[in-house]
């Protein structure tokens, strides 16, 4: 498959989550949008590496796992995030009941 | 070794100044560290004259190239001497006032000596531009601490004002270290440099705006009259006896000889014109204030602008006059900044318009106010004769002037100027009738009779016999002025 | 050997040590030993200008140098006296008569305190002082710090009832308006200096350093010459003079009549050689001096200040001093000055005598008949007169007759006879203005109060010593110059100053010379009897049209006050107020404010919204991305 | 054209679709749903690359363990669709505009990168597969799969920190 | 190495010693304790020695910069902890976690000061950033320490998204995460980079800058350094800012030093922003805490003149910076933790009261605003002498001076405030030791900025 194709549908995945991120104010879905940004770099990573495995391979069997591994590693750290931020919403909703960003405006100027 | 010496003493002296209790005690021990600094300084003109022991030189930022290097030359010697001598009055002349937390205001007032030592030894950019800083910090705290009511909006406006100065500087001073060959901010390495001219003019305008500010030359002089009329005395004495010398010690040494070429091309022609119109205009100004601080500061404007006119004439003996004038003028105006401290002392005023008909009151006082003011108009046979004679000779016979005759006298017309504004303020105080605050005025103590007779007996000698200056700064004026020479330098 | 000439510096120093001693021991000299001290340090000094004067005589003249004032680079100014004919003249003149006015003082200001009596003898040493520098000066910065310096002394003098807020403004304009002559004195200097590269009288006066100068000599020696109007009260400098009458009348002789002013006319004459470079310099001195003259004698014709009038007429005497020197006759000039400083100095002081005995008096309108009372002061007076309006043989006869003559030689030059026939006039107008003055004050009925009338009487001897000695003086002063006409070698003054002064007229023929003389001769008596018929039994009354004008003095003041002073008040009024506070200060207030006000609204970016923060950050990086890969190439 | 563009293309289409769908719905619960959608259409992309391991823990981890965890969150907060009011119209124009544009010049930018010939196989190649992942992370990669233990423990404390009573 | 594995296990050692040691000062003394350890064996490994032999090649580089960072960093830790480890326990129940945490933080700064490959890099900001994240919302029940974490925990991700993005098309380009590799495929001057290596470095710039709080990206700053307990808001300001700096000079220094031409005009932006936005903004707060918020981008102006300039003394000047402005900030916060009233008003009155502290907090706020004598002065110059020497940037040179004139404005007004205004000081208690520690801070700070041959003799071990 042509890499290219694969860059352009995981930018507009990526800009897509942006564009949640812009326009929603539930902080569940916007975390859930950025979510969806790291996918959208997941899948990128896989093509890369599987297109550097295709350059690399004659030298190098293992061309191109790295990339895959990264994939894991971004996958750990997502895991780890969600956590935390769950827990940090849960903890503001617990405080203000709601997960509406617009009334976190206590600190400005 | 000596100029090392003149550093340490008020260095040292006020850091442990911090640590007095008492007042008195503060007191005392700051007149007897200036008093140590007037004697180094002194044996340094005199018996321990010996290059070896006038320079040191130490290892301090070898990754910049910087060292720590101090030399007396010349110029040097007369402006530490002006420093030495300067405080020990100051403290003489003030000793009456009580200020509370007498020991902190002590402690900075020394460390401020420090740091005017170090800009008037410093022969490396980088450690001038520390003491240059030094020199202002502690003025900035004193006189937000003890100045009258206005103070901490005033000191504010100057310290802002002359720190963009001086970090414009910083700027030019690294510029021109980055294109010296052995990347070094040595004073010679300086000198050595050759740089295109175009790089030369915008770095002179970076370089000559911090020292304009410090001067002041017009329109920087704004922070002036405020930070005089609100600074305390002693203070206002340091910062416009000494600390304006600055300005022009730096244009003579950091810019002249390091940018000729720029120098050539502005000094004479543009900004000579531009400072006689300042001159000018600071005099007219000064006929019309009332508050004699104000008054002083302005009249010291013109008188400043004079100096920096003869200094960017490149003549021998224009120059000359500029260096026994720094010293000179830095007399004078403390003699008169004695006066205003009495008078306000007294009278809780300085207003002309509240004083007068003193003479009768306070003969001794008046006389020497007469004699000081006399010397502020340049009278011959006081000290500030022979500088502006020679400033306005070498302005005139100096090869670099083409409109000396539009220049000169537009410049005369400030003696003039100067003669009415300081007579009229003589009249005011001393002359005419008492008045109901005059009335119970009493003359002055002997503190202030010796200061003050100290200063009248310089502004005399200096004034009957000035070669004694003039040869201790030659060796450096030729030295200079051979280095601002662009004849040579053009091509470069 | 060394010359003798090298204890000439003992001149002025004892005036010094003078000054030094009555000034600093005022609180504890009586006034007899202030006034033996201060009269007594003259008295050494003249008599030690006798000897130079003998010794120059002999023809041993020269400079005696004694430091280096100021040496930088090329130019070196040594602190040196020049003793020869011109100067050792002057230092006569100087210290003889203030020597006279010394002792006269000791009484006229004995009711002072001791202290301000001891103020005032220092004041005057200091002055005899800075006026022997003046003239002894070797060149022309020893020249000019005496110049200042008498100056200074005539501004603390003026001042001197420093109570009197009018005399301290009289003071202050003294010395402003001599700063301003001194100030193109000064610019002279330095296009001397510039040219010849020497201020040395020597080296500039000599054939190469005229030379050098030759280019620009005019424009030198007007400046020159602005420098001695200031001085020397000319026009356009002169108005300081009058109003400088605020001092002790003593003083008023010394400095304001017999000595300083004639400073300027020292001045000219010393650098006679450059001047004679200048046609045009010299042309426009002639016609300066002779309007001077006119106008200060048609003023002194109204004034009612019997001081005033004597300061007119030195104002006036010394315009025809610098006719004189306009018209080559330096000689004439030095003559004048010379009979000027007996006579006006005598007038002073006879007036001094005048305004002592009437306690303070002195408008002319309240006296009368004072003749009867003050028998010395009138004949010593009446002398005065004579001398001024030149009736032979008096002393101010030779002097004047020899200016006339030189004025009339220059015109015969020139085909009209100008200069000739006003400065005739002015001396009729002279003449008619003193036998006025003599008349209202001494002839007539006394017009002032009762207590005035019984309180009058003549002054004590040391007043009216040094009155008759200055009276024989003015009578008999100018033998010293007869007219070759009538004695061969008569003229003992000229030989005296020709190795000064270059001497260049050809002398008229006699006929005209006797004629010249008779024909001024007769016109003043003429008028002495027309003053007399008019003034024998005078009233005051109120002048009226021209005649106020004049009293009024032209209205010359305030002709200044209107286009100089005022408008340069307001000038510095507006940059006070106006342009400084809110141009200067109010830029670099302004730049303040701007951060202060950029400052509060840029801190409205930071909006407290996620929301907007991410689109703000997702906007940048679209900017930055569309510079980075479309933009910039 | 094989099976694999076809492939290809409906799992594209269906990412981006349910990727809209997410930050369009109104109620949360959907957007989850849509977003699981999403996952699943990018494991198939996975595999579609042959990267098995990648698939399988994409849908473990993300579709069943974070995407649950959200569900869980919302229901425990049950957010109504009307929890969530009308944001400002022109904002969110603005926000969508933005990102609209970003996407463009990403594109246009990498347009100009040259990798038309550059291909990234599919169906084959067989690093995908566990046993070599595994071999690279345990040799290579050791070193920051210790760390990234560090950054569990400090996310588990920090879960704790934050969530525990006081 | 060593370092970065004690204080992994410390951490871990905090988290237990919550429940085995009741006292909370026992607790402190074993952060200290070990804290100190870790620093010694970072100095030993200076000399070359190492605990374990752990083969790192491509991961991580212990080189000199790393090493003596790592020193730096870590002894502004202890300092931190010996001036404010007290002030934590007001923050709330769980003491011993946050220590945890802190250490866990200190892991991720070794990591990002020290890696050499992006896997690392990413690793160790997630490190640094997560715990962040607990630390600012970590008082409960203060509104504002929740929305501030919340705020700063979705702005953060978003962040790591872009960085995410970033790796990944330069991963494209150059078919790795080592920076060496990366950097070789750049090195051939003719060949042309490829767009999608920029495109993925300016995303990945986008992203540091958001981590070092550079206008544009600076918006969470403010906030979330108000909002945060103000304990932690000294130490996320000060070290783990310098740490990001670090990480962002390395990466961009080894990595995409090549093709420095294509992006410095981007970073000259960035900067000549920064600048602006930090001090004019800071002009007008009124409470000092928020100025210092602002304060710290303006120095992240400053400090990101280093990344513009990528020569020797540059990164001689990014370290001298970094020590500077984390000694001073540290000791300013730790004066205002003992504040109740955070506006300016509250200082009024203060050197009365407290002479040493204020003029211990006058040595500092000089050596923030760059006075000369002080080490802030010199670590400015070392900036403008590095922008200098690299010449073209006058302009933004010219720029700086003004705005550091500038913040002359807000940093003196605390000292007007303590100094020259009357007002009754708020009472605050400060024991024996606190006022040697700050003293001695204060020592420092004069001492490097009149000798720092001090720390570079170090430097060049």
């Amino acid at each position: 498959m042509q890499i290219d194709y694969y860059i352009y549908i995981s930018l507009a995945l990526f800009c897509i989550g942006i564009v949640g991120v812009l326009t929603r104010r539930n902080a569940i879905i916007i975390f859930m949008c950025i979510e969806l940004m790291l996918n959208a770099v997941n899948l990128l990573l896989v093509a890369f590496s599987k297109m550097h495995h295709l350059k690399n391979a004659a030298v190098n069997a293992s061309a191109g796992s790295d990339g895959q591994l990264f994939v894991f590693f971004i996958m750990v750290v997502a895991a780890a995030e969600v956590s935390v931020g769950l827990a940090i919403i849960v903890m503001m909703y617990r405080n203000i009941h709601s997960v509406d960003i617009n009334f976190l405006n206590r600190l400005k100027h | 070794m000596i100029s090392l010496l003149l550093i340490l003493i008020p260095l040292l002296s006020g850091i442990a100044s911090f640590f007095f209790k008492k007042e008195n005690a503060a007191k005392g021990w700051a007149l007897l560290s200036s008093f140590a600094t007037v004697a180094v300084s002194i044996l340094g003109l005199t018996i321990l004259n010996k290059t070896e022991l006038l320079q040191f030189k130490c290892n301090w930022l070898p990754g910049l190239g910087s060292s720590f290097s101090i030399r007396l030359d010349g110029m040097g010697q007369l402006l530490c001497l002006l420093t030495a001598i300067s405080f020990p009055l100051i403290f003489i002349a003030t000793w009456n006032r009580t200020y509370r937390n007498a020991h902190n205001f002590f402690a900075l007032m020394l460390l401020s000596q420090a740091g005017l030592m170090g800009v008037f030894l410093a022969m490396d950019a980088l450690l001038f531009y520390f003491f240059w800083e030094l020199a202002l910090i502690p003025v900035y705290f004193l006189s937000s601490i003890w100045g009258a009511e206005r103070r901490i909006a005033a000191t504010f406006k100057f310290f802002i004002y002359t720190f963009v100065g001086s970090l414009l500087m910083l700027i030019g001073l690294i510029y021109i270290h980055s294109l010296t060959p052995d990347r070094s901010f040595d004073i010679r390495s300086f000198y050595a440099v050759a740089i295109d001219n175009k790089t030369q003019h915008w770095i002179f305008w970076l370089m000559f705006v911090a020292f304009a500010i410090k001067i002041p030359v017009f329109p920087f002089h704004s922070w002036q009259p405020d930070t005089y009329e609100q600074s305390p005395t002693a203070v206002t004495m340091v910062l416009s006896g000494i600390m304006v010398k600055m300005g022009l010690f730096a244009v003579i040494r950091w810019l002249l000889p390091v940018l000729p070429s720029a120098s050539f091309a502005y000094g004479e022609k543009m900004i000579s014109m531009w400072v006689i119109v300042g001159m000018i205009y600071a005099s007219l100004l000064a006929w019309r204030q009332d508050d004699m601080k104000r008054l002083i500061a302005y009249s010291s404007i013109a008188h400043l602008g004079l100096m920096v006119v003869a200094i960017f004439s490149e003549s021998e003996i224009g120059m000359q006059g500029v260096m026994i004038q720094m010293f000179n003028h830095g007399i004078n105006i403390l003699g008169l900044w004695v006066i205003v401290e009495i008078l306000e002392r007294k009278y809780g005023t300085r207003k002309l318009s509240e004083l007068g008909g003193l003479a009768q009151k306070a003969p001794a006082m008046a006389i020497f106010f007469v004699v000081v003011a006399l010397a502020n108009i340049a009278l011959p046979l006081t000290n500030a004769f022979v500088g502006e004679f020679m400033m306005f000779t070498g302005i005139f016979t100096s090869s670099m002037s083409e409109y000396e005759m539009i220049t000169v006298p537009a410049a005369g017309i400030t003696i003039i100027l100067g003669a009415i504004y300081t007579l009229r303020m003589v009249q005011k105080v001393i002359y005419g009738n008492t008045n109901a605050l005059t009335e119970t005025g009493t003359d002055i103590g002997y503190n202030e009779k010796l200061v003050l007779g100290i200063i009248v007996i310089l502004i005399i000698a200096g004034g009957i016999y000035p070669q004694a200056f003039l040869s201790l700064t030659e060796e450096t004026t030729k030295f200079i002025l051979n280095e601002a020479n662009i004849y040579p330098s053009l091509g470069k | 050997m060394k010359n003798v000439l090298e204890f000439s510096y003992l001149i002025p120093l004892f005036p010094l040590i003078g000054f030094l001693i009555t000034g600093l021991g005022r609180k504890y000299l009586s006034r007899p030993l202030t006034g033996i001290i201060g009269s007594g340090v003259i008295l050494i000094s003249f008599l030690l200008s006798v000897w130079i004067f003998f010794q120059v005589k002999e023809g041993n003249s020269g400079v005696v140098s004694y430091f280096n004032f100021i040496s930088a680079g090329s130019l070196k100014i040594p602190f040196s006296f020049q003793i020869d004919a011109l100067s050792s003249l002057f230092l006569l003149i100087i210290t003889g008569v203030g020597f006279l006015i010394h002792v006269y003082s000791a009484s006229y200001m004995h009711h002072e305190s001791k202290e301000h009596f001891a103020r005032y003898f220092s004041y005057l040493n200091l002055f005899v002082f800075s006026m022997l520098l003046l003239v002894m000066g070797g060149n022309f910065v020893i020249l000019f710090i005496g110049w200042e310096g008498v100056g200074l002394c005539s501004y603390l003098l003026i001042g001197y009832w420093f109570k009197n807020t009018e005399y301290n403004y009289a003071a202050r304009k003294a010395f402003v308006m001599n700063r301003i002559g001194d100030l193109a004195f000064l610019i002279a200097i330095f296009m001397i200096i510039a040219k010849v590269g020497s201020v040395n009288f020597g080296d500039v006066f000599s054939a190469e350093g005229l030379q050098k100068l030759a280019p620009s000599a005019t424009i030198i020696t007007l400046l020159l010459f602005v420098g001695a109007t200031g001085k020397s009260a000319q026009i356009p400098l002169y108005t300081w003079l009058p109003d400088a009458m605020a001092g002790p009348t003593p003083v008023s002789a010394l400095i304001h009549a017999a000595t300083m002013v004639t400073a300027g006319i020292y001045m000219i004459a010393r650098s006679n050689l450059l001047y004679s470079l200048s046609e045009t310099t010299q042309n426009i001195v002639a016609y300066i001096g002779l309007a001077t003259a006119l106008l200060a004698a048609t003023i002194a014709l109204k004034q009612n200040d019997i001081k005033k009038v004597l300061a007119y007429s030195t104002v006036s005497q010394l315009g025809y001093m610098f006719l004189a020197l306009g018209v080559g006759a330096y000689t004439a000039a030095i003559f004048h000055v010379m009979t000027h400083a007996f006579f006006k100095a005598l007038l002073f002081l006879g007036s001094g005598s005048v305004i002592h005995a009437m306690s303070g008096e002195q408008d002319i309108r309240n006296m009368g008949g004072l003749s009867k009372k003050l028998k010395i002061t009138f004949f010593t007076f009446l002398i005065g007169c004579l001398a001024i309006t030149g009736i032979p043989p008096f002393s101010g006869f030779f002097s004047k007759d020899a200016i006339l003559l030189a004025a009339f030689e220059h015109d015969e030059r020139g085909k009209i006879l100008i200069l000739y026939s006003i400065s005739l006039f002015t001396a009729l107008l002279t003449t008619y203005y003193m036998f006025r003055l003599l008349f209202i004050t001494f002839t007539g009925k006394f017009r002032g109060t009762q207590e005035q009338e019984h309180h009058l009487h003549e002054s004590p001897a040391l007043m009216t010593i040094p009155l008759i000695v200055l009276a024989v003086l003015a009578a008999i002063g100018g033998f010293i110059g007869i007219p070759e006409v009538f004695v061969k070698g008569g003229d003992r003054l000229t030989p005296f100053l020709s190795k000064v002064i270059a001497t260049n007229h050809e002398p008229v023929s006699r006929s005209t010379e006797f004629f010249l003389m008779g024909l001024s001769g007769v016109l003043v008596v003429a008028t002495i009897i027309f003053t007399w018929f008019r003034f024998k039994n005078y009233q005051p009354k109120e002048d009226k049209g021209f005649g106020k004008v004049l009293e009024n003095k032209w209205y010359v003041d305030e002709l200044y006050d209107k286009i100089i002073v005022n408008p340069l008040n307001k000038l510095a009024g507006f940059l006070n107020n106006f342009f400084e506070r809110f141009i200067i200060d109010g830029i670099v207030n302004g730049v303040g404010r701007a951060v202060n006000y950029s400052s509060r609204q840029l801190r409205l970016l930071q909006s407290g919204q996620v929301g907007s923060y991410v689109l703000l950050m997702v906007l940048s990086i679209l900017l930055l991305l569309l510079y980075q890969f479309f933009i910039k190439k | 054209m094989g099976v694999t563009p076809i492939l290809f293309w409906i799992l594209s289409v269906v990412a981006l679709f349910s990727a809209l769908m997410v930050i369009t719905s109104k109620n949360p619960m959907h957007s989850v749903i849509w977003l699981i959608i999403v996952f699943f259409a990018i494991s198939g992309h996975y595999l579609l690359l042959n990267a098995q391991f990648l698939a399988i823990v994409n849908i473990i981890v993300y579709a069943g363990a974070i995407m649950v965890l959200f569900l869980y969150v919302l229901m425990l907060m049950d957010l109504k669709k009307e929890t969530e009011p009308k944001k400002n119209r022109w904002l969110k124009l603005a926000g969508a505009v933005a990102g609209g544009s970003l996407l463009l010049v990403l594109i246009a930018a990498l347009k100009k990168a040259d990798l038309a010939n550059q291909f990234a196989e599919t169906r084959t190649g067989d690093i995908g597969l566990i046993e070599n992942l595994g071999k690279v992370l345990f040799n290579e990669y050791v070193v920051p799969f210790e760390i990234s233990s560090i950054l569990f423990l400090s996310a588990m404390v920090g879960a704790v920190v934050i969530g525990k009573k006081e | 190495m060593n370092a970065l594995i004690i204080s992994g296990i410390m951490g871990v050692v905090m988290m237990f010693s919550g429940i085995l040691l009741k006292q909370r000062s026992s607790v402190r003394a074993v952060a200290l304790t070990g804290l100190f350890v870790a620093i010694v064996l970072n100095v030993m490994e200076m000399s070359g020695f190492h605990l374990f032999k752990i083969d790192i090649t491509g991961m991580m580089k212990f080189d000199r910069l790393a090493l003596f960072f790592n020193t730096i960093a870590m002894g502004c830790t202890f300092i931190f902890f010996l001036l404010s480890a007290k002030e934590m326990e007001k923050v709330g129940l769980n003491y011993s976690d946050y220590f945890a945490l802190i250490f866990f933080i200190l892991c991720g700064i070794i990591l990002s000061s020290s890696f050499s490959s992006l896997l690392i890099l990413f690793l160790g900001i997630e490190i640094i950033s997560i715990p962040l994240y607990i630390l600012t919302g970590s008082d409960k029940r203060n509104l504002k320490s929740n929305e501030a974490s919340l705020k700063y925990f979705l702005l953060g991700s978003f962040s790591t998204g872009l960085m995410l993005m970033g790796i990944t098309l330069i991963y494209g380009n150059s078919g790795s995460f080592s920076v060496e590799v990366i950097a070789e495929s750049i090195s051939k001057p003719d060949v042309k980079p490829g767009i999608l290596l920029i495109a993925g470095l300016l995303l990945l710039m986008f992203s540091m800058a958001f981590k070092v709080s550079a206008a544009p990206f600076h918006f969470w700053t403010p906030d979330v350094y108000d909002g945060a307990p103000t304990v932690f808001t000294s130490f996320m300001a000060t070290i783990v800012k310098a740490a990001v700096f670090i990480a962002f000079l390395r990466l961009f220094y080894y990595a995409f030093g090549n093709i420095h031409e294509t992006w410095k005009l981007i970073i000259a932006i960035i900067t000549a922003l920064t600048l602006f936005i930090g001090n004019i903004t800071a002009v007008f707060q009124q409470s000092v805490k928020r100025m210092l918020a602002y304060s710290s981008i303006a120095q992240a102006g400053f400090m990101l003149m280093a990344i513009l300039a990528l020569n020797a003394s540059a990164t001689e000047g990014i370290l001298l910076y970094t020590t500077a402005y984390c000694l001073a900030t540290i000791g300013l916060f730790a004066i205002l933790v003992k504040m109740k009233d955070y506006t300016f008003e509250g200082f009024n009155g203060f050197a009365k009261h407290q002479p040493l502290l204020a003029a211990v907090a006058v040595v500092f706020l000089l050596s923030l605003a760059g006075i000369p004598l002080t080490a802030g002065f010199l670590a400015k110059f070392y900036m403008l002498n590095a922008v200098i020497e690299k010449g073209g940037f006058l302009w933004l040179v010219i720029f700086a001076v003004l705005m550091a004139a500038i913040s002359v404005y807000y940093y003196f007004r605390v000292i007007q405030a303590m100094y020259f205004k009357e007002g009754e000081a708020q009472a605050i208690e400060v024991s024996t030791s606190f006022k040697w520690t700050i003293g001695l801070v204060a020592a420092l700070v004069i001492l490097l900025g009149v000798y720092p041959q001090l720390l570079f003799s170090w430097f060049y071990f």
